[in-house]
């Protein structure tokens, strides 16, 4: 409708994501908003309540790193062939992340309940995993349609906060994602959805069936800011490969506090010189 | 049989246990199945559907995350490939810690999809080619995923065999238990036995792993391994000789 | 992959749908395969099963009244604008339909369930509602993360087959369905997916990301036959119009069973000549 | 007051319904509504948002089927419009049957969503031109979707008012009754009571319906009539004169 979506930049996006808040978040090969993060971290965000969706890796491990995260759910982090997230692990081990451990379709089925507008989903599988004992917020039930079948319940997922990177919007505030499929049900399930974008253009992205068919509307999009090179030094599917260099950096200098400070500290001198 | 590498004998290998699946998926970070996953669609004449999610051209998901998982829970996946930080007698895999998980003293980056697909799809093949006693534990420090269930557990799916860089088990659900098939160049049952945390069962006639006949290993040195390129280009120079 | 999946014509499709079969169609404003349904009347089909997604209209009347249907199950029938469906009409106030009724989002979630290989879906609301003593398949149990609050349960819904109508494939099998994502879902859900389509082009649509975000993987798809028109006299969005002048003429024949019988002779005789 | 047709004072009342609602969503088959969100929208300086379900060009949703029924379980739908082949007194809708549900006597074409979006939109319009005791019933033959519901029975949402072709009612849950709230011209109370087979509360005072003034009028048989014509090209017509 309006142009009222569009904010001046990513500082803005981390404005509105409050202190304490649960913030839906997107896997590492897909659409990750890292100069929002650089945002959020230089605005010293605290007690964030991460959901990936499903798993994370750089974005966690900043945030973690960098004290702006009070728990996490996640069915994986790492840094791929990378190697692990080191904030994060050092993190779990020394018992001060409240690891909410979970499994992909799990994650999944959860924010699907939330997009429904229902307080929860059942889901196969699971059932002897030593995941079920460490979240009494799941629930195994008998399947009343069967007899003798147990079967797992999880409850809804609804982020207060979705927040990724994606490559275009027009001015309306529709931001194309293609298969990304996954963050269409994140911003479904999510209260607010923020997203950078490389760029916003003229076009209306709805009035194109091919292009509104990988269309997320206005309707679920709250605020979006310009952010070009938004994922870097992450990849951004048909836009720009990784920066593999300064990932292998990242998970050398990360293992220790003093290294990961120096790496962030480029980090965030370079987001804010192109913010 | 040719003379060749491990990883090479393990993407022969995982191919032969493919074997006529129609559908095939490839998780993440895992380029030697992808790469069996490829030689068992050549080898069928591109009747086996390979979906790996590292690739843009053998992956024809258009849904989103979820879709592997719900094209699973339709029954419409055949074979998928999991690995462990722990792998245990029992088939149990552990993708999450070691220790009290509160104060863990080995965290792994946590159990993907593994709780799900181990019970969704028909054949699960483990494969981690580090065989050692760190890996293969007598009884994982966590269960991810489990390697039974009970029988009243709605389980179509679960453990088929496991391949590590030494050996060739099978699993034997109702007793639990691994079976030494075969071991591969330079090892013995006994070699194997001593790398291995757990304990297992031994086939009548443990065989030596047939590797890959030379038209195959041309096929992995080849076609396949320049196509793995697509999703792992740094894998591929690792593999392509011809 | 291969053009396996290309068979000869709609007659094609319609074998491939046994008598007693559970069958998923679309409504009546997306995508109708209504030549194959002259196929299916032609082939002489009985005792189909009909889960509409989430309605339908002429589709289903023409098959109800050519003997074909045992059950159906929709949240509506009617063709719109045109009035009453006027066989479904009939046998139900005969009593010889067996007819489950149910709500719009109830059909979508049960396919979901279908979709998910989970045994059932929640969905609020429907409480108190009358449709829920006539639906003895249906369960309402207490929410099991609240209290005292009950919730409606649907079982899975796997037709056997889904059947409708696209306007394009490829050679490999893949349909592009734009923005209709009730038939993707309905293809998931469904056991084995039939397919007619206006043409049958050589790109590949999964090679194109844009393409690719509306495209039905051929994963999904046993059987695509060429049937161009094959909706008419319903209209396919962006390629042509409903011929309103039959329908209005259906509306007012179909009340009568020998006003039905002439208008479908004509019908099967049009459809013969195109196939 | 300008002259106009009970269809175009229709069009009004709904917009004014509709109010300073964030999001309406119109559902098949219903042009009326249509446009009376187009005109909403239009009052607002197009801040109020239409999802219309015929229509393409005000329609946002690009889900499917589904989408408008998740849109409103995640509470972002704010107003939508329900009607009926029997309402009752108590707000209960009928969309499926009169008589014995295995043989009835009149079959309607079902529920449509009607089931699901009495409960989850906050305000549901109930909107049926024909008010006569065949549709404004004592007590509906079948319950599609009840007016109300029990305290512990999740429902953010409900009916809030009902306009026909003669009069303008508000709806009290608690009372679970309609309250007359304005005629249109013509009508009088008692016309209305004659018309209607419920029982049902009269405000203090009963107002004449008031109808749309000259500029809305202008906007009803132009630009509104206009537009609606996109997704109900039979409609325009009825309405456009400028």
């Amino acid at each position: 409708m309006t142009t009222e979506a569009v904010v001046p930049g990513v500082g803005e996006l981390a404005a509105r994501i409050e202190d304490g808040a649960s913030l839906a978040i997107p896997p590492d090969y897909s659409n990750v908003p890292l100069a929002a993060t650089a945002a959020l971290i230089r605005r010293n965000a605290r007690d964030l309540n991460l959901v990936a969706v499903p798993t994370s890796g750089l974005q966690t491990d900043l945030l973690i790193g960098a004290g702006c995260v009070a728990s996490l759910e996640a069915a994986a982090v790492s840094l791929g062939e990378f190697g692990p997230a080191p904030r994060f692990t050092d993190a779990i081990r020394r018992g001060v992340l409240a690891m909410k451990d979970s499994t992909c379709p799990a994650i999944h089925a959860a924010l699907q309940a939330g997009e429904k507008g229902v307080p929860f989903m059942p889901l196969r599988g699971v059932l002897g995993s030593d995941l079920i004992g460490r979240r009494p917020d799941w629930r195994v039930i008998d399947n009343p349609f069967g007899e003798n079948d147990p079967i797992l319940l999880l409850p809804a997922l609804r982020p207060d906060v979705a927040l990724f990177h994606a490559r275009r919007a027009d001015r309306a505030g529709n931001v194309w994602l293609g298969q990304r499929r996954e963050l269409v049900i994140m911003a479904h399930a999510a209260r607010r959805t923020l997203v950078s974008v490389e760029e916003i253009v003229d076009d209306d992205f709805l009035a194109d069936e091919v292009i509104a068919a990988g269309t997320l509307p206005a309707l679920y999009v709250e605020a979006i800011a310009l952010a070009p090179g938004g994922a870097q030094p992450l990849g951004l599917e048909g836009v720009y490969e990784a920066d593999r260099a300064r990932l292998v950096d990242y998970a050398e200098m990360a293992r220790s506090a003093d290294g990961f400070a120096r790496w962030l500290d480029h980090f965030l001198a370079t987001k804010a010189a192109v913010a | 049989m040719s003379a060749c590498r491990t990883d090479e004998l393990c993407v022969a290998v995982l191919a032969r246990l493919i074997g006529d699946a129609s559908h095939v998926a490839v998780g993440n970070a895992s380029p030697i199945p992808g790469m069996a996953a490829l030689l068992a669609q050549s080898g069928s004449g591109g009747r086996v559907r390979v979906s790996m999610l590292n690739s843009r051209r053998h992956n024809a998901f258009t849904d989103g995350g979820r879709e592997l998982f719900d094209c699973a829970g339709q029954g419409r996946i055949d074979v998928f490939f999991l690995g462990g930080g722990e792998i245990d007698g029992e088939a149990n895999l552990n993708l999450v810690s070691v220790g009290d998980p509160e104060r863990p003293e080995v965290r792994f980056p946590g159990s993907f999809g593994s709780a799900y697909l181990y019970f969704t799809v028909p054949r699960v093949i483990l494969f981690r080619e580090e065989h050692s006693p760190r890996v293969l534990v007598p009884k994982v420090s966590f269960v991810s995923a489990p390697g039974t269930s009970p029988d009243n557990v709605y389980r179509p799916g679960g453990p088929a065999a496991l391949l590590t860089g030494k050996a060739l088990f099978s699993f034997n659900k109702n007793k639990k238990q691994f079976r030494l098939e075969s071991v591969h160049p330079g090892e013995t049952v006994d070699t194997v036995r001593q790398a291995t945390g757990f304990e297992f069962d031994t086939a009548d006639e443990v065989t030596n792993t047939p590797g890959p006949d030379p038209e195959t290993l041309d096929l992995i040195r080849g076609p396949v391994a320049r196509e793995i390129g697509e999703a792992y280009p740094q894998y591929a120079a690792r593999f392509v000789r011809i």
